[in-house]
């Protein structure tokens, strides 16, 4: 059947997906539109809630995003940043312990 | 006494990847995989000899069984692309000692 | 990374060097040839001719110093290579009738096409097709290129050191 | 005439772009314009040669072309293989249509984007030989011809990520790159000169068919494998690939992806073709399975905290490389048990590869969606941008498809390979696939962390004055974008007449040898 990839378990149709998704999107559309004959542009309806006050308009920058994330694996990042030394002698040694890692690997492996 | 070139080759490539991995400057690891090259290159000319073989040139020739030329041709590339990317670290380390005013692996700007 | 100004580098180095650099630019350059033009018939060939000729640019370079090293164009040395590597893609091309690189010259009896006699010859110069023209169009380029890499980097630490 | 660049087509694929670049010095006295326009019509006849080499190859033809001999089939005129031999089945002609696809939307894209005065006829020659050395990786049929082109496409791609040598990151990236893929090709070669030593040949297909698998064998095996993960960025080897991709020019960095996709492609011919069941397949299959897990992980966590939008991108890059590793290593795995790789085998493998095609596409166009933000605004820093979708909404558009595509979301096309490999993998080993999953949840995360720094929020004062890319860049990114879609949309026919080829002509060892012998 055209439109259906099989993937070992079992299949995936884009095609009813997006039937799918289109109907889903009838439906919200359609109770969206129930509800506009209340909504009015440029009133606190449409201002950011935030306890009462103006809200600021403030941009999160890249750094503190995820901010609980990076403290809760703290350990795992600087064992991270250690690895990630970044000087070249230390990329040749990395190369050379994989060859003498899978080397050992394979002969070791045909003596099992 | 046929192993010799044998030995040489693994203790050049030995020797160019170790100064690779253990020197800090950045014209010393350039030198060691320059070194390395030349290991290979020896074990490609070392793999071209056949015992009662004559030499692949055809001016004044005896009329023995002469060897393949493949190897030479092997080596005589590899010694080609072996300059060209000598040439090419080379340039970058002079780039790298305008901009950082060293040629130590160690003082870097990329890292994790 | 400021250094002192070394000018005694700009006009060169003394007469002595020039002048013996001078005599030996005539026996380089006609080795240079003959390792290109013998490619088919002694071991050498396009790329060790070509990279003693580039020798040749490195003397001068040392010799003549920085400000005689800003006359030889860039542009016009990198256009030589690209003429060599167009020749030696050409010589591939020819061949594309039969198949690509294949060597349409060799036994035809014309330029470079001679028979070779079998058996213990003195080197026949008009034989082995089109590889004595590829010989020599890698002389150029590598010749062209190889100098081009020296002068690029000659006039790049000098400029350093200003 | 069709008839005859068919059959010339494997070696005029690997000599157009060769002879194009070699013409750049003498055409760039014509001036820029004369440049690019030979560039991209040179790519544009490399990407036709392609389709019309690929087209007849898929339908299950594969070419075999003996440079120099006195007819292109003779490979084998004193009863072994001379010559520079190049053999094209699906699997090659499969790569190299994603390599000359992406060469040519690249160099469009670089026709506006790259502005440096007087280095344009360099920036076009080096992409021209990138796409030769590529070309030439992944049709050829010999071992030392692979070398010979890897080290092309390393100094080229050396050279284009030193591009704007005034910054001193670049020569460093550059630098770093050099040292360990001029290493890693140096040990290809020394696996070359011992299998010359053992056989006297340097024919793949021949090699195959006398391998003995002794001791030597392994440890050519080895140095191969090793030096090929290495070039295609598997942990813990990948250092130099965010220093790379993050610095080069960002159409350039787009490239670079495709050219670990050839090292991909050299360490899949080698695993399966070059030594095949006789291998200790179960132990390199596992090799490449904890390899792709690695590089899956700890790509992508090192991809969160990142701030430079580039090498937070080239992060990313190394963590898919993980689920092609993980796809083709399990195939590599159950390749000696027939029922295994039946059942769940060969559809991990058409995932491996599937989401190769995948990759190359969303990941180039992330990477130009990179570079149409550094054009506009100058800046890569993660904490500088802001507020952009107000003034560039079509790179917030492409950029969002690019950002879906490589998290795995439905319909898009990353989502398709995606769930090849999970099923598939699961069946092999239910773990595996939970961390797989898990790296595609970080992915989405880490991509909304860069959607909401860089094109949500108000608009920042200091980009006020920017404006939308101009044509070229969005044009080249927009094919990418419409095939994206496509390709999400149909996945079946891409693996039916795409991928399932490729897949049946890795697996197909004996013929691979027959093509020669």
């Amino acid at each position: 059947m055209t439109g259906v990839l099989i993937t070992g378990a079992g299949f995936w149709s884009p095609l009813v997906w997006l039937a799918a998704f289109l109907i889903v999107l009838a439906i919200v559309l359609l109770i969206r539109s129930t509800g506009r004959k209340k909504f009015r542009h440029g009133t606190d309806q449409t201002a950011a809630f935030f306890s009462g006050n103006e809200a600021p308009k403030t941009h999160v920058k890249a750094g503190n995003i995820y901010w609980g994330f990076f403290v809760t694996t703290g350990r795992y990042y600087r064992w991270l940043r250690r690895m990630h030394t970044g000087i070249v002698n230390d990329y040749v040694y990395s190369f050379v312990l994989i060859m003498v890692i899978l080397l050992a690997a394979v002969t070791m492996g045909g003596l099992l | 006494m046929i192993d010799l070139p044998f030995i040489a080759v693994i203790v050049l490539i030995m020797l160019g990847i170790s100064a690779a991995v253990l020197k800090r400057n950045m014209i010393k690891i350039v030198m060691g995989v320059s070194i390395s090259a030349s290991g290979i290159n020896l074990l490609l000319v070392a793999l071209g000899y056949r015992e009662g073989g004559v030499a692949p040139i055809f001016t004044n020739a005896p009329a023995a069984q002469m060897v393949l030329p493949t190897p030479q041709a092997l080596t005589l590339t590899s010694i080609v692309i072996d300059l060209a990317v000598t040439a090419m670290m080379l340039s970058f380390v002079i780039l790298m000692y305008k901009h950082y005013g060293s040629t130590d692996s160690r003082k870097r700007r990329l890292s994790g | 990374m400021k250094r002192k100004t070394d000018k005694s580098m700009d006009d060169g180095m003394s007469i002595i060097v020039k002048v013996a650099a001078y005599v030996l630019a005539v026996p380089i350059t006609i080795l240079g040839l003959y390792i290109i033009l013998h490619g088919h018939l002694t071991p050498g060939g396009g790329f060790p001719g070509g990279a003693v000729i580039a020798t040749l640019t490195v003397l001068f370079l040392v010799a003549a110093g920085k400000e005689k090293a800003k006359a030889l164009k860039k542009d016009m040395i990198s256009f030589a290579g690209g003429v060599g590597l167009v020749m030696f893609a050409f010589f591939g091309f020819i061949g594309t009738g039969t198949t690509f690189f294949y060597n349409i010259l060799a036994n035809s009896g014309s330029l470079f096409g001679m028979r070779i006699p079998f058996g213990v010859n003195p080197g026949y110069m008009w034989t082995a097709g089109v590889i004595p023209p590829m010989n020599m169009a890698v002389g150029l380029e590598v010749a062209a290129s190889l100098s081009l890499i020296a002068l690029v980097m000659f006039l790049y630490t000098m400029e350093d050191e200003r | 005439m069709m008839a005859f660049l068919l059959q010339h087509a494997p070696a005029l694929v690997i000599a157009l772009p060769l002879v194009a670049a070699f013409a750049m010095p003498m055409l760039s006295r014509l001036g820029a314009r004369a440049v690019k326009a030979w560039a991209l019509l040179a790519l544009l006849a490399t990407e036709s040669l392609v389709l019309l080499l690929g087209r007849d190859v898929m339908s299950g033809n594969p070419h075999v072309y003996a440079l120099g001999a006195t007819i292109p089939s003779l490979t084998t005129p004193a009863g072994y293989p001379i010559r520079i031999i190049i053999e094209v089945d699906a699997m090659s002609a499969f790569m190299a249509m994603i390599c000359a696809s992406i060469s040519m939307l690249v160099c469009m894209y670089s026709l506006q984007y790259v502005r440096k005065k007087g280095g344009q006829d360099k920036y076009y020659t080096l992409l021209l030989l990138m796409t030769a050395g590529m070309m030439g990786l992944v049709c050829t049929g010999d071992l030392f011809s692979m070398f010979v082109f890897l080290e092309l496409l390393s100094v080229s791609s050396g050279a284009l990520i030193a591009f704007h040598a005034r910054r001193g990151e670049s020569s460093e990236a550059a630098f770093k790159f050099m040292v360990v893929s001029s290493i890693g090709a140096l040990m290809v070669l020394l696996a070359a000169g011992i299998f010359y030593g053992q056989y006297n040949m340097l024919n793949l297909a021949a090699i195959g068919g006398m391998l003995r698998f002794g001791f030597l064998d392994k440890v050519a095996l080895v140095l191969l494998v090793a030096a090929f993960a290495m070039k295609c960025g598997a942990v813990p080897m990948h250092m130099w690939v965010s220093d790379a991709y993050g610095e080069a020019p960002a159409p350039v960095s787009a490239f670079l992806v495709v050219a670990s996709q050839a090292s991909l492609y050299a360490l899949f011919r080698v695993c399966f073709t070059l030594f095949g069941v006789a291998a200790a397949t179960e132990i390199m299959g596992w090799a490449l399975v904890v390899l792709g897990m690695l590089t899956m992980f700890i790509g992508v966590t090192m991809a969160i905290p990142q701030k430079d939008i580039k090498r937070l991108m080239s992060y990313h890059a190394v963590s898919q490389t993980g689920y092609m590793l993980l796809g083709v290593g399990v195939c590599l795995a159950v390749l000696g048990n027939a029922a295994a790789l039946g059942s769940f085998g060969i559809t991990a493998m058409q995932g491996g590869l599937f989401h190769v095609v995948n990759h190359a596409m969303y990941k180039g166009l992330l990477f130009l969606a990179a570079g149409a933000i550094i054009y506009r605004t100058g800046t890569r820093d993660l904490n500088k941008l802001g507020g952009l979708a107000h003034r560039m909404p079509l790179t917030a558009v492409f950029f969002l498809i690019g950002a879906f595509s490589i998290s795995g979301l439905p319909p898009f096309n990353g989502f398709a390979s995606k769930l090849m490999i999970y099923e598939s993998v699961f069946r092999f080993n239910p773990l595996l696939s939970v961390i797989a999953m898990l790296t595609s949840i970080l992915t989405l995360a880490s991509f909304m962390k860069v959607f909401h720094s860089a094109f949500l929020g108000p608009e920042l004062p200091e980009y006020r004055g920017v404006r939308e890319m101009p044509p070229a860049m969005w044009i080249s990114m927009g094919i990418l974008a419409v095939f994206i879609m496509l390709f999400g949309i149909f996945p079946d026919l891409v693996v039916q007449y795409l991928v399932g080829p490729a897949s049946q002509a890795l697996l197909d060892r004996i013929g691979y040898l027959g093509g020669v012998l």
